[in-house]
């Protein structure tokens, strides 16, 4: 129990590797994320990773390696865990019968049944922007990036001290995505712990404060944000960023 | 390096060897008819062990594929699909075997009893097995493993299935009422054939094995030069 | 304060339940699409089997009742797991604090909640079609009883490969290859049990009983199984890796503690 | 063939009629078997010959699909060998190249 008040940062992966036969989609990854830091995860598509935010999620095992959890290594990532990070996958992965509030009601419940806490649900969906007629509409009727704000809104109401998005800036307009990026900035404030991919180079940029580019499965570049030197950070991370290449960007 | 298991392999064919030269002589030199069934009671001699054989194998697979799901064994992988290979070849085996005796003995191939019905739906799910593994994506194969624990469960079932629907088909009672000297006949050709079945098991393991470790190697080089 | 696992794994699957009812509510797809499956089959006993003598359709009657059932399950199972995997709502369950245990119970659940939908028109229908089926009016706790058991064990391992399928991301053709080998065991204990039925066998309890049994031991195969197919156990040295390193702590901690 | 003309098929008949030629001499009973008990023998040695033949091959079809069985397993595993050291052989290639390159493998 009282494992349950240590905090679950720095999360740091070791030589994490995953593979299918000899396609090796991960090789030897090491990645540490902090408190109160948003890491931005770049690569081609199928450089590994989406398999990356299944192991941290926990829905991938890994081949081998190591996943440390706070003060705790991790063989599986149990419902404890599990309560304290969220995932928002490419999917919105929400139940399209349902509207947005009753999918939020839905997995509020749950933590609610499991004994733990959860944001109202028009509070954070608001607080993303979803207008107020929107929230008991079928999720099947919205558009892609509606459907985007309310996986966010379901991920950020349990206040996760681990959030992990991939992708989450896709089909939104650049609206929305100062909107979401505010709203990331928001929660690394409160002090979570933030991996996020995106092909949005424009708001990686922005919110980042750091750069890790995954190349064929292995990470290959890093770079920080200093305290001093923003325009060294922009010059590097522009530097990373162009590693990735043009054409993956349009693929995406 | 060698290792111990290169050994085992000869050995055990080694020793089938005279077992199947003995059993194969017993059976069509020594052996008395039997009084109802004749001669074609000597398919019985083969018939039997191939079904035991491909419940035994099903057995393995499944355990094998319990330590598979549950501690992610690459080796316990290859062990549950080389014995699912074995046991799927008894299954065949008596399901061929078996009409020409059903055949032989009471004139139609196939009496639709249980114990036939039910070896038949356990080849059926080693079948499904060996299908998933072929042809499921690297992540249905713990599926499979969940299949391979059901096909062992299935084998209690099989005989539990005989009491149930007591039919035509010589249920236990027969094997256990046969003469001494009928015995003294099955015990070698059981032995020869678990031998034999254990050899090409063993052969097969080694080489899935062997083909992940290639992969490792391959792995191991493609790192080397990146 | 997290709550006891029994007590999370109870209240979450009747939230998944109730979840998965209420979506079915709204649309009926799975219940007005077994059913009307249901009643084609049904329509198609009767244009080929209505012409059957009283003892032919002795035997038959099992047969067409559990048949039915395998491939009413087989749609229902498809067709749930589909839209699981087309909005890949599966995995935000898996990746929300659920017990894992939980999502395995309401899908169960819901599928054998369609699937007594679907008996109920089958077994009066089959029992007005054929006079062998009259027993069913006769002894309807009994039949009721054999039709739940016989189907909670077709659910039992068919939500367990169905999910797995959905979840890993197969092909959807394999599930019917692996469905119908391995819930056989199941529909025969279910079809011996309904002849004894239909005999009016003075062992039928011990046959009812027998089911329950093997649903059971099913039921808990499955839920064993559930977790470890859907996500995976970690490999043998990361796990040993994890147990020492918890060791590890607990001595420091402990030999910190009496300073 | 054993000479069993239709008359033996109503045995109680033929019999009947059988002691008559005492004047001939060319008939004699053998004595302990009637010829009843001959033919029926004869018969059943007939029957039991064809079941006998008819099983042995049976039993032949059935071992021979046995054999055939555990042939083809051993084919498909030789194969399966061959496969596997072709792929052994094209990686100590592949090493063999890199090491002259200088890499890992020199």
């Amino acid at each position: 129990m009282s494992g349950a008040q240590q905090p679950i940062t720095p999360i740091v992966l070791r030589s994490i590797s995953q593979r299918f036969g000899r396609k090796v989609v991960l090789r030897g990854v090491d990645l540490e994320l902090r408190a109160r830091s948003i890491t931005g995860l770049v690569g081609a598509n199928g450089a590994g990773k989406t398999t990356l935010f299944l192991i941290l999620a926990g829905l991938l095992q890994p081949d081998g390696g190591e996943r440390r959890y706070g003060e705790r290594v991790v063989a599986d990532i149990d419902l404890e865990l599990r309560a304290r990070l969220a995932y928002v996958a490419h999917a919105p992965q929400l139940y399209p019968g349902l509207g947005a509030r009753a999918n939020l009601e839905l997995f509020a419940e749950l933590r609610h049944a499991a004994g733990l806490s959860s944001r109202p649900a028009d509070d954070v969906l608001r607080g993303l922007g979803l207008p107020a007629e929107a929230l008991d509409r079928p999720v099947s009727t919205f558009s892609r990036g509606m459907a985007q704000r309310v996986a966010l809104a379901r991920a950020v109401a349990g206040d996760p001290e681990l959030l992990l998005l991939d992708e989450p800036f896709t089909a939104l307009d650049a609206r929305g995505r100062a909107q979401l990026a505010g709203a990331l900035l928001a929660e690394r404030d409160r002090g979570a712990a933030i991996l996020l991919s995106s092909h949005d180079q424009g708001t990686l940029l922005r919110v980042c404060d750091r750069l890790v580019l995954l190349e064929a499965g292995a990470i290959v570049r890093e770079v920080e944000r200093g305290d001093d030197d923003p325009a060294g950070f922009a010059a590097r991370a522009s530097e990373v960023l162009g590693a990735v290449g043009p054409d993956d960007h349009a693929a995406a | 390096m060698k290792r111990k298991s290169e050994f085992v392999v000869p050995l055990l064919f080694l020793a089938a060897a005279p077992l199947v030269v003995y059993s194969v002589q017993r059976v069509f030199l020594h052996t008395p008819n039997e009084r109802t069934m004749g001669t074609a009671f000597k398919i019985f001699f083969f018939h039997v062990p191939m079904g035991w054989l491909c419940m035994l194998m099903a057995v393995i697979s499944g355990v094998a594929a319990y330590v598979q799901l549950r501690r992610r064994s690459r080796t316990a992988s290859a062990v549950a699909l080389a014995a699912a290979e074995v046991g799927f070849l008894g299954g065949l085996g008596v399901m061929l075997t078996g009409p020409i005796w059903g055949h032989a003995t009471w004139g139609t191939p196939w009496t639709g009893d249980a114990r036939q019905v039910t070896t038949a739906l356990l080849w059926l799910v080693i079948a499904a097995y060996l299908l998933l593994r072929h042809f499921g994506q690297h992540a249905s194969e713990r599926l499979a493993a969940a299949l391979a624990i059901f096909g062992a469960v299935n084998v209690p079932l099989i005989y539990y299935a005989v009491k149930l629907w007591k039919t035509t088909h010589p249920t236990t009672g027969v094997v256990a009422k046969l003469p001494p000297e009928m015995w003294a006949t099955f015990w070698p050709g059981l032995s020869a054939l678990l031998l034999v079945s254990f050899g090409l098991f063993a052969i097969r393991a080694r080489q899935l094995v062997l083909a992940g470790e290639l992969d490792d190697a391959y792995v191991r080089l493609e790192d080397s030069r990146a | 304060m997290l709550h006891l696992a029994p007590v999370r794994l109870l209240r979450q699957s009747l939230l998944l339940l109730r979840s998965e009812l209420r979506q079915e509510l709204r649309d009926l797809e799975l219940v007005l699409t077994s059913t009307f499956f249901t009643l084609v089959v049904l329509g198609m006993f009767y244009l080929s089997f209505a012409a059957l003598e009283k003892k032919h359709t002795m035997p038959a009657v099992p047969g067409l009742l559990w048949l039915t059932v395998a491939f009413v399950g087989t749609i229902t199972l498809t067709r749930a797991f589909d839209r699981e995997r087309e909005a890949d709502t599966l995995r935000a369950l898996l990746a929300a604090p659920v017990e894992r245990l939980a999502i395995y119970v309401a899908k169960a659940g819901s599928t054998l909640l369609v699937l007594l939908v679907c008996c109920a028109l089958l077994v009066p229908g089959l029992a007005s079609m054929f006079p062998a089926g009259q027993v069913f009016w006769d002894m309807p706790l009994e039949t009721v009883a054999l039709v739940v058991l016989g189907c909670l064990g077709y659910v039992a391992i068919g939500t367990l490969f169905a999910a797995g399928l959905a979840g890993g991301g197969g092909k959807n053709m394999l599930l019917a290859v692996i469905l119908y080998p391995v819930t056989t065991p199941v529909l025969m204990f279910a079809l011996v049990t309904t002849r004894a039925l239909l005999d009016k066998n003075p062992n039928l309890p011990s046959y009812l009983g027998q089911m329950a049994a093997l649903d059971v031991i099913l039921l808990g195969l499955g839920a064993l199984l559930f977790e470890p197919v859907l996500v995976g156990a970690a490999p043998a040295r990361t796990a040993q890796a994890a147990r020492q390193h918890a060791r590890d702590r607990l001595r420091t901690t402990g030999r910190e503690e009496p300073r | 063939m054993t000479p069993i003309a239709p008359p033996v098929l109503i045995t109680g008949l033929v019999f009947e009629a059988a002691p008559a030629p005492a004047d001939g001499g060319e008939y004699e009973p053998a004595v302990g078997t009637s010829r009843e008990e001959k033919e029926i023998l004869a018969t059943l040695e007939d029957k039991a010959a064809a079941k006998t033949a008819s099983d042995y091959q049976h039993i032949v079809w059935a071992y021979g699909i046995l054999w055939a069985l555990f042939a083809a397993y051993g084919l498909f595993l030789w194969r399966r060998s061959a496969r596997l050291r072709a792929d052994v052989d094209a990686l100590r290639q592949e090493l063999g190249r890199s090491g002259a390159r200088g890499g890992p493998g020199a």
